[in-house]
């Protein structure tokens, strides 16, 4: 009796990624940023909202005139600047997650229904796409922000759902080659229904995509509500978002320029280890696909 | 991170030096930065409504009468001299000899088109209030014109040396209000050389103005401005010497400029006042802030002076009034203090029922800083407040139809010197009074009618103090405007937010 | 021998770590000599790519040769330098590739890619690289050359561009011409054309020809000598007549037997009556959907026929003949525009989807492409099982059935957790049978279930297949461009051409008394003619 | 061509028209357009009477029906703020805008497109190392924050450049850099991957196989079937730069119509509002419609499945 030819590769692609060193640093540098995020409470010295006016601005270590009690300094209301960089991460991480889940959420279904039914449902469904992407996202989500109010719910929910578009856009496209494989007429000439053959044959053969997308989705949700922030139309005060730290130190940027360089390092090496990461799994599902 | 590290050095080492405003020395160019509020969108200040507006229209164009900003005298300016014919009704005799920049003749004909055509329904003024009082205005011969008001109105003085500038008659009938902006034609010390609206203006001096304003002949002759939104952005001209002057900075900011060679900064207060608003007339429908107790508790929790001196540079007041202590009328003594006490705050809200703390929604205007500090203070007496800080429009929509229990903005009584500009706004009834009051509406009415000095102060005392008493608001501080400048322009700012740039010159 | 053009000795070729093998070339020896025409032939992974484009140094960048010469004008192409290697390469060694569309460049007209060759060698004005390629393009015998010349890739058929490509390689009259594999995209009829085009050209030019194919008919048509490659080794090699003759190893010898010989086999028992499928006048048009290009093309012109219980039924014809096409109408995968599928009684193209969905069960399709037929995220137990849960099955019933079907295939019951990926192709066609049978239908529509599979596996699974129609009863329709295949396995054949069914009947007679021309100018084109065994189908059941 | 042009128009111009309908609906859900007639510090009675002279009172569809049968006819109205007209203003706007994307563009394709082949030319070299690490950092560098940075750097303590406004050509340089930098990424990695596609495929097998040069193969076979998915690319990312201006231009105090959309929006300036999506929507399509042109013209297959 013929046995399989290779053997089985089921934890071939963690070894791969073991393996991968931009992978695995990026990695850790992502799972240590989502553990301090996790554990902020017990991480950050200091409540990031308690206020100390009398100790204003105090600079961080290796500055004149720093204070030990504050590594990183205080921001302009005495708050432990560290502490609020600590918990940052959790406002970054949980728009960067809900954004993607939500975006995910829509681009692939609407990905998914486009590509595998063609004809007119993907004509409606382009037309959508490209009402989306003819939207400006920035106008937009200014407006939107102003009518629900600027919070960390209403953001998400704005930029949720409008940063489904490249997960629709890629997503048809793979499902239409998917679609076009023989497993799917397969299951379609054993009488699958076509809910059945969506979930079942279509979606796990396009989720290695949505993970990719995914992923440097979230790299650009943070930085889209970093940018909001900033603009003033992103989370509220005091909720510690560094985008909403860089908006509030700007102006000091030449005489307290730390205030700006720091939230602006943790975005930067936060949406680049998620990108790094997401362009590593690129990669490596990309190939086990070719294979 | 190379680079990074370089910027920092570099930012360390650029805190010490300030490009001098020699070549603007030499060139004898003002260049001005301004727009932190906002752009200047109409320099038809009528319509435009804006505080840089006020600015460029002190600079262009002249108004009826002067305030002395040392004396707080009022001295004649196109006007020379007034009189009340009865309660209602002011003659002015006008300047002779003065001509507007495009060369026109001033005379009774401007007066009456420029006030007849704002004060008029639809006219598009922007701030009804600074033109409603008028009735109408007369012609009684060539130099010489009546204002009817409509009720009494004794700070007519007050807001005819106010944003009521006078427009060329002929012109502004012939190119309205968008042609004005675009071409402006006044009397003023400056005149207009080129609009680019939204971005840059060009003036040069006017070297007829010789005719004997209280304002004096501009000393510098170009002065070019441009509007930048940004703080940073203003600084950065700043200190490469792309700007001269700047009026547009946070007292931090002002600290750190006053230490760079070849700056100057300074803080200077405003007529502004900072407020929380409470909803005391049962709009929002919220319970806990109909309760006086409540009402008091809140002004007891807030660190006035913590918070003036560590964010304000200590530039500002501490405020007990629900108006400028400058304005005429607003007395302190008349004010119910609430001292900074925190137990008292506590108990005071446990007594309302509200020993467990309470949540309370505020909205605030943005960018309203101060209101993470006023935040602070609230938690520590167990106000949990839900902070939304949204742009005005939002935050005036909240207000208006009634979302916001409690709202934080701000008032600039129009620049005007009396305290019915500020109370008489919010007080008298109508739909911009949370209190309702019946009594202080009726000392309002009276006190907004009457020309007795000495009587409008009586009733405005009565409504201070009941208001404080109330606790309606919660006065908070004056606001300060943070100016910085090149050491080489001799300049002073002024208590009324109106910087005169023709009255600086270089040293 | 002094006639010989170019000598490989010893070739080794390294193949990247991790790989099932190290070397892809393993010590491989041959001489070109001028004139000739050698073959190598082997199955897919033998190497003999990889020797051919050794040769001209083309090999991707993780393919490294470790030992050998090879000798060309008395230089070891292995060690010229780039520049040198650049002016052999067109000139004096030119390359005819696989597949013609992806060859040409999509954006560049066919003659500016032919003048190219000049340009790259700095040969000639540009009038005259432009006459000597409308020349070439006239040799090479396309019918309008000048508007071949203008022409676009995308604008030529298949056989016409490999005709362009054999025309830029004969550009600048070069000593040896490799062809990698230069008909295997093509029809056999095109195969045909090109073939003896080569020969021609062979005859006319003098160059020597280092062929490489997969196909023992065309080696028979077209090679002097034969080197049959095996694991990256030349297992056999000599002049074409003896080794396909009197083979004399035992891998050369087993090839050989699994290639289908033309003759069919005797009818084996008597054809039932019962009629289980019948298609009447079936109709099918392809609308052009692109905007400007409103072409409809006709894909199945009134296609009757009838499938009687436990034949096989051929359905043979070159590309584009509607065979396919029929096959999913059939299976209701595409819509027919007119006509009538009977089962049982019953007319399926009338039936609403929900109707039909019972239905489904009676037919079933075995798929060409083993890697694009099994969900790749699903384990083999579940791709064989998913079937009859849908139609109803309890799921333990469903899932130990499908562990009996894969033996029944041929596989290891074992193979049920594991994932498609983890096996051959001729072991996931084995899975799509099981898969296909899984629902106990009546009707095995098969499209060109074994022509992505080399020989020796072909064989093994045609076995499988006939085999199990025969234990199962079931009536196949079995879709194909491969005579050969048909032969050994039809019971009929109908011949299709444009849409239409233009003969039908037992297979025998049709390849032995084909009545239409066409059938017979599909027969004359076979490679090899005389080449290859009947096929023992019969043997080997699982119990 | 002329038909398939326009049937994309005719898409188009339903895509814009849906498009306005929807930003209509949200700008005028985002704030009372009667308060910010009526201005900072104005009364309730003030805004009460703009809302009636103005007509905001009456049904959001009727105001919208209106302002579509103007703006057919190419009036856009005034703006509620300015008072000026908003072609006017568009007209004095976009010049900036539009220069700026298009600065931006060209910045980042001077960058991507030599540094995409070169690295594809050599896959996992020290070039595609440093092109991908470009990339990745490009990606994730905040454009503001960069707009910052590149403040202090040239603007401060080098003092290169000027900071902001638009007078002269060096005042585009900075914001050029931090938006070149944002459309960077997408176009160096399109062209690494079209390039090494490319190099990878068949026909430049062919090329080289001819005998064919390096730069030859490179130029000519390569490049050119590079250049269609990069066109592609190139439009959206215009279209995106056009409409993510925003910060940048309130940070270098460009008066384009990025600060004039944050403006117009937190003052629900509707017809300003209105015009502004109407034109980075007309811009978006008729950049795809261009794209699409383009690639026809570089690439006769898609010519024929029109």
């Amino acid at each position: 009796m013929a046995k399989p030819v290779q053997s089985n590769t089921g934890s071939g692609l963690l070894r791969r990624l073991a393996s991968n060193a931009p992978v695995l640093i990026s990695g850790s540098i992502l799972l240590a940023l989502v553990v301090i995020a996790v554990a902020a409470p017990l991480l950050a010295p200091y409540d990031p909202y308690a206020q100390d006016l009398s100790r204003r601005l105090l600079p961080p270590i290796g500055y004149a005139g720093h204070d030990p009690a504050h590594f990183l300094g205080t921001d302009g209301f005495g708050r432990d600047y560290l502490s609020r960089l600590i918990y940052g991460t959790r406002i970054s991480l949980l728009i960067g997650f809900s954004v993607v889940l939500i975006a995910g959420f829509i681009g692939t279904t609407i990905g998914l229904l486009a590509g595998y039914f063609g004809g007119k449902v993907d004509q409606v469904l382009m037309f959508v796409i490209n009402t989306r992407l003819a939207m400006p996202v920035f106008l937009a989500a200014m407006a939107v922000v102003v009518v629900f109010g600027a919070s960390l719910t209403a953001t998400v929910l704005t930029l949720g759902f409008f940063l489904w578009d490249r997960f629709a856009v890629v997503i048809r496209s793979t499902t239409q080659q998917v679609a076009a494989q023989d497993f799917v007429l397969a299951a379609r000439s054993a009488g699958f229904s076509n809910t059945r053959i969506l979930t079942r044959e279509i979606l796990p053969n396009v989720l290695s995509s949505v993970v990719v997308i995914a992923t440097l989705e979230m790299g650009s949700a943070i930085l889209l509500e970093a940018a909001l922030s900033f603009l003033g139309f992103g989370v509220q005060e005091p909720t510690p978002s560094w985008g909403l730290m860089l908006s509030q130190a700007r102006e000091q940027l030449f005489f307290d320029a730390w205030l700006i360089y720091l939230p602006g390092l943790a975005l930067l090496s936060l949406v680049l280890a998620v990108n790094i990461f997401g362009d590593g799994l690129r990669d490596l599902l990309g190939a086990r696909d070719r294979t | 991170m190379f680079r990074i590290s370089s910027l920092i050095a570099g930012a360390s080492l650029l805190a010490l030096t300030a490009t001098s405003a020699f070549a603007d020395k030499n060139d004898d160019t003002l260049r001005i930065g301004w727009g932190g509020d906002g752009v200047m969108i109409n320099a038809d200040n009528y319509l435009g409504g804006t505080r840089t507006g006020i600015w460029f229209t002190k600079m262009v164009w002249d108004t009826l009468i002067e305030r002395d900003n040392a004396t707080g005298e009022y001295k004649g300016s196109l006007a020379t001299a007034w009189q009340w014919v009865d309660d209602k009704t002011l003659e002015l005799k006008l300047r002779e000899g003065v001509s507007f920049h495009n060369g026109a003749e001033f005379g009774a004909d401007d007066v009456v088109f420029t006030y007849n055509t704002m004060s008029a329904e639809n006219s598009g003024a922007r701030f009804r209030a600074i033109v409603d009082w008028i009735d109408h205005v007369e012609k009684v011969d060539a130099m010489t014109v009546r204002i009817h008001t409509k009720e009494p109105f004794p700070q007519a003085l007050e807001f005819l040396s106010g944003p009521m500038p006078i427009y060329p008659h002929k012109y502004y009938a012939q190119v309205g209000s968008v042609g004005m902006s675009n071409k402006p034609v006044g009397t003023g010390p400056y005149k207009v050389v080129e609009m680019k609206p939204g971005e840059q203006y060009t003036l040069v001096r006017n070297d007829d103005y010789d005719w004997g304003s209280p304002k004096s002949k501009a000393k510098i002759t170009n002065v070019i401005i441009r509007e930048i939104p940004d703080a940073q952005t203003q600084v950065a001209e700043l200190m490469s010497g792309g700007i001269d002057v700047t009026a547009d900075m946070s007292p931090d900011l002002v600290t750190r400029l006053a230490g760079v060679p070849g700056l100057e900064a300074k803080m200077s207060e405003t007529l502004r006042i900072f407020i929380i608003g409470l909803d005391a007339a049962k709009r929002a429908n919220n319970p806990a802030v109909n309760d006086v107790r409540v009402r008091q508790a809140l002004n007891y929790a807030i660190d006035r002076d913590g918070i003036v001196k560590n964010l304000m540079a200590g530039a500002a007041r501490t405020l007990s009034t629900p108006c400028h202590p400058l304005q005429f009328g607003c007395s302190e003594e008349a004010a119910v203090k609430y001292p900074y006490d925190p137990e008292k705050a506590k108990a005071l809200l446990a007594e309302a029922g509200f020993a467990d703390g309470l949540d309370l929604t505020m909205y605030a205007e943005a960018p309203a800083k101060e209101a993470e500090a006023i935040m602070g203070n609230l938690a520590a007496v167990g106000v949990r407040v839900s902070l939304n800080r949204v742009p005005y429009e939002a935050y005036r929509d909240a207000q208006i139809s009634g979302k916001a229990p409690a709202f934080l903005f701000n008032w600039g009584s129009y620049s005007l010197a009396d305290a019915s500009a500020s109370i008489s706004f919010f007080f008298k009834g109508g739909e911009d009074d949370f209190a309702q009051d019946k009594d202080v509406i009726e000392w309002l009415k009276t006190g907004d009618s009457v020309t007795d000095p000495a009587k409008r102060k009586e009733v405005y005392a009565s409504a201070i103090g009941r208001i404080t008493k109330e606790a309606y608001w919660i006065p908070l501080f004056s606001g300060v405007r943070g100016y910085a400048w090149d050491a080489d322009l001799d300049f002073t700012p002024y208590a009324d937010e109106i910087p005169r740039f023709y009255e600086y010159s270089w040293k | 021998m002094n006639d010989t053009v170019l000598s490989i000795q010893c070739l080794s070729v390294a193949l990247p770590e991790g790989a099932d093998r190290r070397l892809a070339v393993d010590d491989v020896s041959l001489d070109l000599r001028k004139g000739e025409t050698v073959c190598i032939v082997g199955e897919s992974g033998s190497g003999k790519s990889i020797t051919a484009f050794s040769v001209v140094g083309l090999l991707s960048p993780q393919l490294v040769p470790v030992a050998g010469k090879v000798l060309f004008g008395g230089n070891d192409l292995l060690k010229a330098p780039a520049a040198e290697m650049r002016r052999i390469r067109g000139a004096r060694i030119a390359m005819i590739f696989q597949e013609p569309m992806t060859a040409l460049n999509p954006v560049l007209r066919c003659g500016q890619q032919i003048m190219e060759m000049f340009e790259a060698h700095g040969l000639h004005t540009h009038r005259a690289r432009r006459a000597r390629a409308i020349e070439l393009l006239t040799e090479v015998g396309l019918p309008d050359p000048a508007k071949a010349f203008s022409a676009f890739p995308h604008e030529l058929s298949g056989g016409q561009r490999q005709r362009v490509m054999i025309a830029m390689a004969l550009a600048l009259e070069p000593d040896v011409i490799i062809a990698d594999e230069p008909t295997t995209a093509l029809d056999v009829t095109t195969q045909a054309q090109i073939l003896s085009l080569l020969k021609r050209l062979r005859e006319n030019h003098g160059t020597a020809i280092l062929f490489i194919t997969h196909d023992f008919g065309v080696v028979a048509e077209i090679a002097d000598r034969v080197a049959v490659m095996h694991r990256g080794k030349v297992v056999e090699s000599g002049p074409t007549v003896d080794v396909l003759n009197d083979p004399q190893e035992a891998y050369t010898r087993d090839l050989l037997a699994a290639v289908p010989a033309l003759t069919p086999p005797a009818p084996a028992g008597k054809p039932d009556a019962e009629i289980v499928l019948s298609g009447l006048n079936l109709n099918k048009t392809y609308r052009g959907r692109s905007f400007f290009n409103r072409r409809d093309v006709p894909a199945l012109t009134d296609v009757s026929f009838d499938l009687y219980r436990g034949e096989t039924l051929g359905i043979v014809g070159e590309s584009g003949s509607g065979k396919s096409t029929l096959g999913r109408c059939l299976m209701r995968l595409a819509d027919l525009d007119a006509g009538e599928i009977i089962v049982d009684g019953k007319d399926l193209h009338a039936l609403s989807e929900r109707a039909f969905q019972p239905m489904r069960k009676t037919m079933q399709m075995v798929f060409q492409d083993p890697f694009a037929s099994l969900n790749p995220q699903r384990t083999v137990g579940r791709i064989i099982a998913d079937g009859p849960i849908v139609h109803g099955k309890a799921e333990s019933l469903a899932l130990a059935q499908a562990e009996e079907l894969l033996s029944f295939v041929g596989l290891d019951p074992s193979s049920m957790n594991r994932y498609p990926r983890e096996f051959s192709g001729g072991q996931r066609q084995r899975i799509g049978i099981a898969r296909a049978l899984a629902l106990e239908p009546k009707i095995i529509i098969a499209d060109e279930p074994v022509s992505a599979l080399d020989v020796s596996v072909q064989a093994q699974v045609l076995k499988l297949l006939r085999g199990l129609k025969v234990r199962l009863s079931l009536s196949m329709i079995f879709i194909t461009h491969d005579l050969r295949v048909a032969a050994q396995i039809c019971d009929r054949v109908a011949v299709m051409q444009r849409g239409r069914i233009i003969e039908m009947g037992p297979t025998a007679e049709i390849f032995s008394n084909p009545k239409s021309e066409y059938t017979r100018a599909l027969l004359a084109a076979i490679p090899g003619q005389g080449l290859g065994a009947k096929q023992a189908f019969e043997s080997e059941l699982p119990a | 061509m002329t038909s398939f042009i326009i049937k994309r128009l005719a898409s188009a111009v339903l895509t814009i028209l849906v498009v306005s309908a929807l930003t209509f609906s949200l700008a005028f859900l985002a704030g009372d357009p009667a308060i910010a007639i009526a201005g900072k510090d104005s009364s309730a009675a003030d805004i009460a009477r703009v809302r009636e002279y103005y007509g905001f009172d009456r049904p959001v569809v009727i105001q919208y029906g209106e302002w579509l049968a103007k703006a057919l006819t190419g009036d856009f109205g005034r703006s509620f703020h300015y008072q000026q007209s908003v072609a006017d203003m568009l007209a004095s706007r976009l010049p900036i805008t539009f220069g700026l994307g298009v600065a931006a563009i060209i910045f980042a394709l001077a960058i991507a497109v030599p540094l995409g082949v070169a690295a594809a030319a050599k896959p996992g070299g020290l070039i595609d190392r440093f092109a991908l690490g470009l990339s990745v950092l490009g990606q994730a560098m905040p454009t503001f924050w960069l707009a910052l940075l590149l403040v202090v750097l040239f603007g401060l303590t080098l003092r290169w450049l000027p900071i902001s406004g638009n007078a002269t050509w060096q005042h585009f340089v900075m914001p050029t850099i931090a938006l070149g930098t944002f459309a960077l990424p997408a176009l160096l990695r399109i062209t690494r991957a079209g390039t090494l596609d490319a190099l990878r495929s068949d026909y430049v097998r062919t090329a080289r196989a001819k005998g064919l040069g390096a730069g030859k193969v490179l130029f000519r076979h390569a490049l050119r079937n590079v250049m269609i998915p990069l066109v592609s690319i190139s439009a959206v990312q215009l279209g995106a730069l056009l409409a993510g201006s925003i910060v940048i231009e309130q940070i270098f105090a460009l008066q384009g119509i990025g600060a004039l959309s944050y403006d117009a929006t937190l003052r629900a300036d509707l017809p300003v509002v209105q015009a502004i999506t109407l034109i980075v929507a007309v811009f978006y399509v008729l950049l795809t419609l261009v794209a699409d042109i383009v690639n026809a013209i570089l690439d006769p297959r898609i010519r024929e499945s029109w």
